[in-house]
């Protein structure tokens, strides 16, 4: 076994233990540990990319030397690393952008709980993204919840709590439901490890037995984790919790926690029931319709939002609609254009979120557009961070967002259900235009000059770079990151395309 | 010549626009010398790319297999970008005076010079992709030339403007995602690239596909349902309006669905459908549409601004005709509206600058103080209401000649629109010219002040377009020839 | 040579107008009379000089592909040539009087030299292009002179005149779409270019395109339903332009029709068909209608205004019976009529310039005040109401014997009827004018009487115009056999 | 039908475990008392404990704790069901700390368990 294959469980357990260390730290070592493993993660998680790209194929990793149907087990694919990779740039980068707002909006001894809690999140998320066993996988989407709610509430206001509130229960609702699920899948396998899992679930479909619990067990998985990952009609908890929460944790919430379930559900669709059956039940129709929705829903409230935090918010159930369009659309190609909107909603949304802060801080913190007037010019590295993000959502060419949208469009058009060409490529178009319409109309907003004796008068401050450089650099580096996801999204694609292919 | 010349001539007025930002000019004058400089040395560029032009594909950016931006120059790139490369050195002349009492010129003038590039991008494309990219920009880099004065009413009109055209993007995306999986390839090439094997089966669907597609072009190209952007934005600075929204945007709307028309679903798949009857019936519909509205309005701009929508639909239904000959009395009217319009819009602008007035019942008379500006005014006016010997009634001309020679009688009825908006467009015209030359017998010349000529660099451009409309009139038969070999693939 | 000449015919008192208005000095109305003079005397010359010899034909330019300006100087042409130049000099005489009291005098007759050139040229256009060409330039070029004064109703009624002029022009624009596909060429050549191959199965279209043709033509020739512009048009010109407009203008509406009916379509083919019972039944409304309204009129130039209305509608009934002798008719009226309505207009004029009067009523006693003006005008009606021997008669006659020997069932009897009808009117609206204006009656009160009679600058056209329209009836051999060989050519 | 079946009584727990599921979920969704949420919240999970360990349980064996050395895998229930009741129970033990915490400081904040009011309150400040 090649040492490299170490990496999932290494960054796993470095992550959760570099939590558990952290809580005694003071809260400066702690942000350092948690840089330095965030890194240290990323970096490896490259090298297994790159090593599986080389060998090909995935493996799996058993831990403490129990054999199936005992033991717990890792799997890593390509996808898992690519995963792997991405979210821990992004978590890197959002924690960074965020740090100086966390300095002023969380008092200096909640630090190192932030801390912990950030790599209780990265653990948890590596896990669902690694894990091969159902029910670890339960209990890390717990952790994931708990460690969110925490990022929720680490500010202190009436809004977070409340906002925490909503979202725990919205996804212990989900997760009770995945519980359930899962209980059920047991039942009827005997099972917990998902490749297990799976051949007998195929013997099962091949008997043709078990129909209905079948079905019943999907669609509690399915329903479970949409609740989780706010799919439209449960997406209440979103604007609040992502709207109020201090910049780090929303960027971080809306790229990756919901995304690590998003996840979850790929694989339990491909590695546990089989993507063939998941077809041949209509759960699909019923996420491509919800996806639909979400699309124009989210859309339209994000149009009525005059707080640029909160339609953020809000065009992140739209941008989860479009994956779970993609889902519904039933193909391969679907898939790939999903997990790929996955990589990149994640990258862009936290870029905005960074940038958003960075423009209402030299508009004395107010997030309403009236107030944001020429901030572009006060802050002028927030505001080219926040156009380049509204124009990959809008999808121009050359950004990521144009990728995406593209693939989903093929998607749709080579589907062989000519009853969802139409539909999809339609609500494509008239989405881009709603998203052109409150995207641009900020843009627009915040590069009208303000006249200068009223932000004399308004005291607004001005940014210099000098001042925060590490700001700076992260706007540039997830611009960069937009670029290349946008401009070289080949590779990448291609990467989705094996790991899927291994997934089944 | 070499491929990587048609790089530089869109690069070159882009990064020189930037630069106007960037160098510390010590005044406007050497600012403005050096800005006419670049325009000039693009278009004598461009001139010589459209005099021996390259051969073959320059591929420059590669997303993924299929997704990449790529110039090459055929018949209609020629076209186009001659088009623009004469237009906007003159477009630029003008606007230095124009400009003289606006705000922040620098941000102006870099816009303006980038958008000449973007312009040029879309020409010299070759494929939907790399048009598709420019398209984009274009409504991109064009956005600040709108909302230049900062007005409430200039943003609106922006945001508009925005929402139109990316909207109409979005859906002319959904027909180049049909090209790509549908079709063999993405480059243009005359007569379509459609892979009827994979399109046989489908072929309702690819209609429905072409027309929405064609109304997705068809915002830039201010069809009737899609065209209210258009007069809105009129609150930009007149050589914007003059240049961009009645060549430069408008005609890249239209081009794209030439390409669109002729180059990718091609026409022999189209001709003779429902969709040809329903594109061509949109068309002649604003034809009449955009005069009449233009005939109720009284403001000069927003007036000629729906001349405009009428006349670019002139276009889109000579282009439906879906004949070389069709092509060829697109191409004409492209190129005779584009001076006609430009020179009417620059009289109009001149006329604000000078005396401010921006409303038609309060020119009257200014024709003696201003004989040069209402001259070419006239002109101009006498060509777009189609007087043969001018541009116009040759470009009606070849349109008509196509239409009867289709046989189609929804053609004729187009012949008929085309006259009808003929005489609205006679009404709307002559009334201001009646105004400024016949104030009424108690007039008083003398409550007009000290109105005169603007200086020359405004004449310059309003004499020379408008004796391109009498050029184009009287001897237009070369471009016409060489109109019809780009139609036959010639080029 | 010849072909230099012919250019100088046309383009001398162009250019001769053009100085006329660029002309810096404000010349008093003599001056300008003058040298407007001596340049029609010159262009005279040059007429002369066409006249004589055998038809020359000359390609100038081409405005496009297969669009030639080409010229052709054949019978007609000499005729209305020599017709128009005649009124023209006597105009112009009658104007450098008259004009004294009007502004812009410069104005005036630079234009009036200009029309003249344009006139010229619709003479000599050799095809459908160039005729069409002249035909608009007439239309814009006339309209300064409609609304010379610049009163409020003048500007309007030149609107109306410029709309009205224009929407038959394109009614003859579409025809002219639809035939140049279906006739070998768009040259004038006697008995039609129709090419039959290509017009097979078309015929409906073909007829259709004639009818508009006729009725585009018939605009300017004040054929109903599209007379209304006419009595307001002509009687707000001042009297030497009413004169012409009224006597020389609308005879090209008709030299139009004969053009496309007896020349490009053919006679043979609309001869029996619905288009020729429309074309008849209009014209023979249009006689009526006119002299109702000329007779039920106050004010004496509307009256001649609606006279003319009805007596060009002579010719054209004359031409829609195809049928020679009918022709002849119709051609000798066209001399006739231009003689007698500029006479009229003239007198008109005179009796205002020196009276002041333009309501018929007052113009009791008139007889009296100025003798010569009214017996001239006397002469003049009796030619119009067709007594013979003076002109009107002839033409007449030849009229009706073509009806009644034409094979058209009902209007071979109904026509004669009419034009005996419209006869009687017109003596009714002319004659009692002059009667009132000699035998006043004897409560008339010959104290305040003065004579009033206008000078000879305004008699001497006056009385020669009068004495062409009497003795052009007694000493008609000569013309009637050169319009015979005119129509053996082309029936 | 089905709910009558004919292994209706066999499969008693199951169907216990579901209705209280149902009940669980009703609850932790529409009440608006926190604190009665948060029950729901235990009587689902609960729910699903009976559920596993209905599903573990195996007549006439004993726990799977070895005593006197008995090795033979016939003698003890299925292991594995109980073991995820006790990590699911350390989970929802956790949860639910978590969520009376949060409890608790909303209750300091605005005296008042109804979410619906708290969020009333929130928008009067404006927050």
């Amino acid at each position: 076994m090649a040492f490299v294959q170490n990496v999932p469980f290494f960054s796993i357990i470095l992550s959760m233990f570099s939590g558990i260390v952290s809580s005694v730290l003071p809260e400066k070592q702690a942000k350092w540990l948690n840089t330095a493993v965030i890194t240290l993660v990323g970096a490896m998680s490259a090298w297994l990319l790159s090593y599986l790209l080389e060998v090909g194929g995935s493996f799996t990793f058993m831990m403490g030397h129990f054999p199936a149907p005992w033991g717990n087990e890792i799997r890593a694919g390509a996808l898992e690393a690519l995963m792997a990779l991405i979210f821990s740039i992004i978590m890197l980068l959002s924690l960074l952008g965020g740090r100086k707002k966390l300095k002023d909006e969380v008092e200096i001894t909640k630090h190192n709980i932030y801390y912990i809690l950030t790599d209780l999140l990265l653990s948890s998320l590596l896990a669902l993204i690694y894990t091969n066993d159902l029910f670890t996988a339960y209990v890390f989407v717990e952790i994931n919840t708990i460690s969110a709610c925490g990022l929720i509430m680490i500010r202190q206001n009436g809004r977070t709590i409340e906002a925490a509130v909503r979202y725990m229960i919205m996804s212990l609702l989900g997760s009770g439901l995945l519980l359930m699920g899962i209980c059920m899948l047991y039942d009827l396998t005997g099972h917990l490890l998902m490749s297990n899992i799976k051949e007998s679930v195929q013997q099962i479909m091949a008997e043709g037995s078990y129909r209905v619990p079948m079905l019943i067990t999907i669609g509690l998985i399915t329903v479970g984790l949409s609740i989780k990952s706010a799919l439209f009609p449960f997406h209440a908890w979103l604007p609040d919790a992502y709207g109020y929460s201090t910049v780090s944790s929303a960027a971080m919430l809306s790229s990756l926690v919901s995304k690590g379930y998003i996840f979850l559900l790929i694989k339990i669709f491909y590695r546990v029931i089989g993507i063939d059956i998941i077809r041949n039940s209509n759960i699909l129709n019923v996420l491509f319709v919800f996806g639909l929705c979400a699309m124009i829903f989210g859309s339209v409230s994000a149009i009525w939002e005059n707080d640029i935090r909160r339609m953020i918010s809000f065009s992140s159930v739209a941008q989860i609609g479009y994956i779970y369009m993609g889902f519904g659309l039933g193909t391969e190609a679907g898939m790939v254009a999903s997990v790929f909107h996955i990589l990149m909603h994640a990258a862009t949304k936290s870029m905005l979120f960074i940038s958003a802060i960075g423009l209402t801080d030299v508009s004395n913190g107010s997030r309403h557009f009236a107030e944001l007037t020429g901030s572009g010019y006060r802050n002028k590295i927030a505001g080219i961070g926040f156009t380049v993000g509204s124009l990959s959502m809008v999808g121009i060419p050359c950004f990521a967002g144009f990728v995406s949208k593209i693939l989903f469009a093929q998607a749709a058009v080579a589907n062989n259900a000519p009853v969802k060409i139409f539909p999809t490529v339609i609500v494509l178009a008239i989405s881009t235009i709603l998203n052109a319409v409150y995207f641009l109309k900020t843009v627009i907003r915040i590069y009208v000059p303000e006249d200068p004796a009223f932000e004399k008068q308004q005291g607004y401050l001005f940014f210099q770079i000098s001042r925060q450089k590490l700001y700076g650099l992260t706007i540039i580096c997830f611009i960069a990151l937009n670029l290349v996801l946008g401009m070289m999204s080949q590779p990448i694609v291609h990467i989705i395309e094996i790991g899927l292919q291994n997934f089944s | 010549m070499s491929q990587y010349w048609m790089t530089v001539a869109i690069l070159l007025p882009i990064i020189g626009g930037i630069l106007v930002k960037v160098i510390p000019f010590p005044n406007q004058k050497i600012m403005k010398i050096y800005l006419e400089c670049v325009m000039v040395v693009t278009s004598l560029l461009v001139f010589l790319l459209a005099w021996n032009r390259p051969e073959g594909t320059l591929e420059v950016v590669h997303f993924m297999q299929g997704l990449s931006i790529s110039f090459r120059i055929d018949g209609m790139s020629m076209v186009f970008s001659v088009l623009i490369a004469v237009l906007w050195p003159l477009a630029m002349l003008y606007s230095f005076e124009y400009m003289e009492r606006e705000q922040h010129q620098r941000v102006f003038f870099l816009f303006y010079s980038v958008t000449y590039g973007v312009t040029l991008g879309i020409a010299y494309a070759s494929d939907m992709l790399s048009m598709y990219f420019f398209y984009e920009l274009l409504t991109l880099v064009t956005v600040p030339l709108i909302m230049h004065s900062l007005s409430r009413q200039a943003i609106h009109a922006t945001r508009k403007y925005l929402y139109y055209s990316l909207g109409g993007a979005a859906f002319a995306l959904i027909g180049i995602v049909f090209l790509m999986v549908y079709g063999s390839q993405l480059d243009f090439v005359l007569g379509g690239v459609l892979d009827l094997a994979k399109a046989g089966e489908k072929k309702q669907v690819l209609l429905v596909v072409y027309l929405i597609a064609c109304l997705g072009f068809g915002v830039k190209a201010a069809m009737f349902p899609m065209g209210s952007w258009l007069p809105d934005a009129g609150v930009a600075p007149t050589p914007v309006t003059a240049l961009l929204h009645a060549v430069a945007v408008v005609k890249a709307g239209v081009f794209a669905i030439i390409r669109l028309t002729y180059y990718s679903f091609g026409t022999d798949f189209l001709r003779g459908t429902w969709v040809q009857a329903v594109v061509m019936a949109l068309a002649m519909f604003s034809v009449v549409y955009g005069c009449t509205r233009a005939v109720m309005e009284r403001h000069i701009k927003r007036r000629l601004a729906y001349s405009t929508i009428s006349n670019l639909s002139y276009i889109i239904f000579s282009a439906m005709i879906m004949t070389p000959l069709g092509l060829v009395g697109a191409l004409t009217h492209m190129v005779c509206h584009a001076v006609m319009k430009i020179c009417s819009f620059l009289c109009a602008g001149a006329i604000m600058h000078q005396t401010g007035k921006t409303f038609i019942d309060d020119l009257n008379g200014y024709a003696k103080k201003m004989p040069v500006v209402f001259g070419c005014f006239l002109v101009s006016a006498l060509g777009l209401m189609g007087v043969p010997g001018l541009a116009g009634f040759i470009s009606k001309w070849n349109i008509a000649q196509a239409a009867v020679d289709s046989g189609r009688v929804q053609a004729y009825l187009g012949i008929g629109c085309l006259l009808i908006s003929a005489f609205l467009t006679s009404i709307y015209m002559m009334s201001i010219v009646f105004r400024a030359y016949f104030p009424g017998k108690e007039f008083h010349y003398e409550e007009l002040g000290e109105i005169r000529d603007p200086s020359w660099r405004m004449c310059v451009p309003l004499v020379l377009f408008a004796a391109g409309v009498a050029g184009l009139g009287l001897g237009s038969a070369p471009l016409v020839r060489f109109f019809t070999d780009v139609a036959n693939g010639l080029y | 040579m010849k072909a230099g000449i012919l250019l100088l015919n046309m383009c001398f008192p162009v250019l001769a107008g053009l100085m006329m208005l660029q002309g810096k000095r404000e010349y008093t109305g003599k001056k300008l009379a003058r040298r407007s003079l001596a340049a029609m005397v010159i262009a005279a010359c040059f007429l002369v000089w066409n006249l004589t010899g055998d038809p020359l034909s000359l390609h100038l330019c081409s405005l496009g592909k297969d669009l030639p300006v080409y010229f052709h100087v054949d019978a007609i042409g000499k005729l209305f040539a020599s017709v128009v130049t005649l009124v023209w000099i006597l105009a112009i005489c009658f104007a450098g009087e008259y004009m004294k009291k009007e502004q812009d005098q410069k104005r005036f007759f630079g234009f009036f030299l200009i029309v003249y050139g344009v006139l010229m040229g619709l003479c000599y256009a050799g095809n459908l292009i160039t005729f069409y060409l002249f035909y608009e330039m007439m239309t814009l070029t006339t309209v300064p002179l409609v609304l010379h004064t610049r009163t409020r109703e003048a500007i309007t009624a030149g609107m109306k005149y410029l709309l009205y002029s224009l929407s038959g022009a394109y009614l003859v624009l579409f025809s002219t779409y639809m035939l140049n596909r279906y006739t070998t060429s768009l040259d004038f050549t006697p008995g039609g270019t129709l090419d039959l191959a290509a017009a097979e199965g078309h015929t409906t279209l073909i007829l259709v395109c004639a009818c508009l043709m006729i009725l585009g033509f018939g605009v300017k020739a004040g054929m109903f339903p599209m007379h209304g512009w006419l009595s307001t048009a002509h009687p707000v010109a001042p009297a030497p332009a009413s004169a012409v407009l009224s006597g020389v203008i609308v005879k090209m509406g008709v030299l139009g029709a004969i053009r496309v009916v007896y020349e490009i379509i053919g006679p043979e083919v609309i001869r029996g068909t619905w288009v020729q019972t429309v074309w008849l039944t209009l014209s023979l409304i249009t006689v009526f209608m006119g002299s109702m309204l000329a007779y039920r009129e106050k004010i004496l130039k509307k009256r001649l205004a609606y006279s003319t209305v009805s007596q060009i509608s002579y010719i054209l009934f004359g031409l829609a019976l195809l049928q020679p002798q009918a022709l002849t008719g119709s051609l000798l009226h066209v001399v006739f009529h231009a003689c007698i309505k500029s006479c009229l207009f003239l007198c008109a004029g005179a009796v205002i310039f020196c009276t002041g009067k333009t309501r018929t009523d007052q113009l009791t006693g008139i007889g009296k005040e100025m003798p010569v003006t009214i017996w001239c005008y006397t002469i003049a009606s009796l030619a119009l109401t067709g007594i013979p021997p003076a002109s009107g008669f002839i033409s007449k006659w030849y009229l009706a014997e073509g009806a009644l020997s034409s094979g058209t069932s009902v209007f071979a009897v109904l026509g004669p009827v009419v034009l005996l009808i419209s006869a009687l009117l017109t003596a009714g609206y002319l004659l009692p004018v002059s009667m009132k204006g000699f035998l006043p009656g004897k409560e008339f009160d010959y104290a305040h009487l003065i004579r009033k009679e206008a000078n000879l600058a305004m008699l001497i056209p006056v009385s020669m115009l009068s004495l062409l329209a009497l003795l052009l009836g007694i000493f008609c051999g000569p013309l009637v056999q050169y319009v015979e060989k005119i129509v053996e050519v082309m029936l | 039908m089905l709910l009558f079946g004919a292994n209706f009584i066999s499969n008693i727990g199951e169907e216990v475990a579901m209705v209280l599921f149902g009940i669980g979920f009703a609850n932790l969704l529409f009440q608006k008392n926190l604190i009665k949420k948060i029950i729901g919240l235990n009587i689902m999970d609960s729910s699903v404990y009976l559920f596993l360990a209905e599903k573990g349980y195996i007549e006439g064996r004993l726990a799977p704790i070895v005593v006197n050395g008995i090795q033979d895998v016939n003698t003890y229930i299925n292991p594995i069901p109980s073991g995820l009741v006790l990590t699911g129970i350390v989970v929802s033990v956790s949860v639910t700390a978590l969520m009376l915490s949060l409890t608790v400081r909303l209750y300091r904040r605005y005296h008042t368990l109804d979410l619906d009011e708290i969020s009333a309150r929130l928008k009067k400040e404006g927050l």
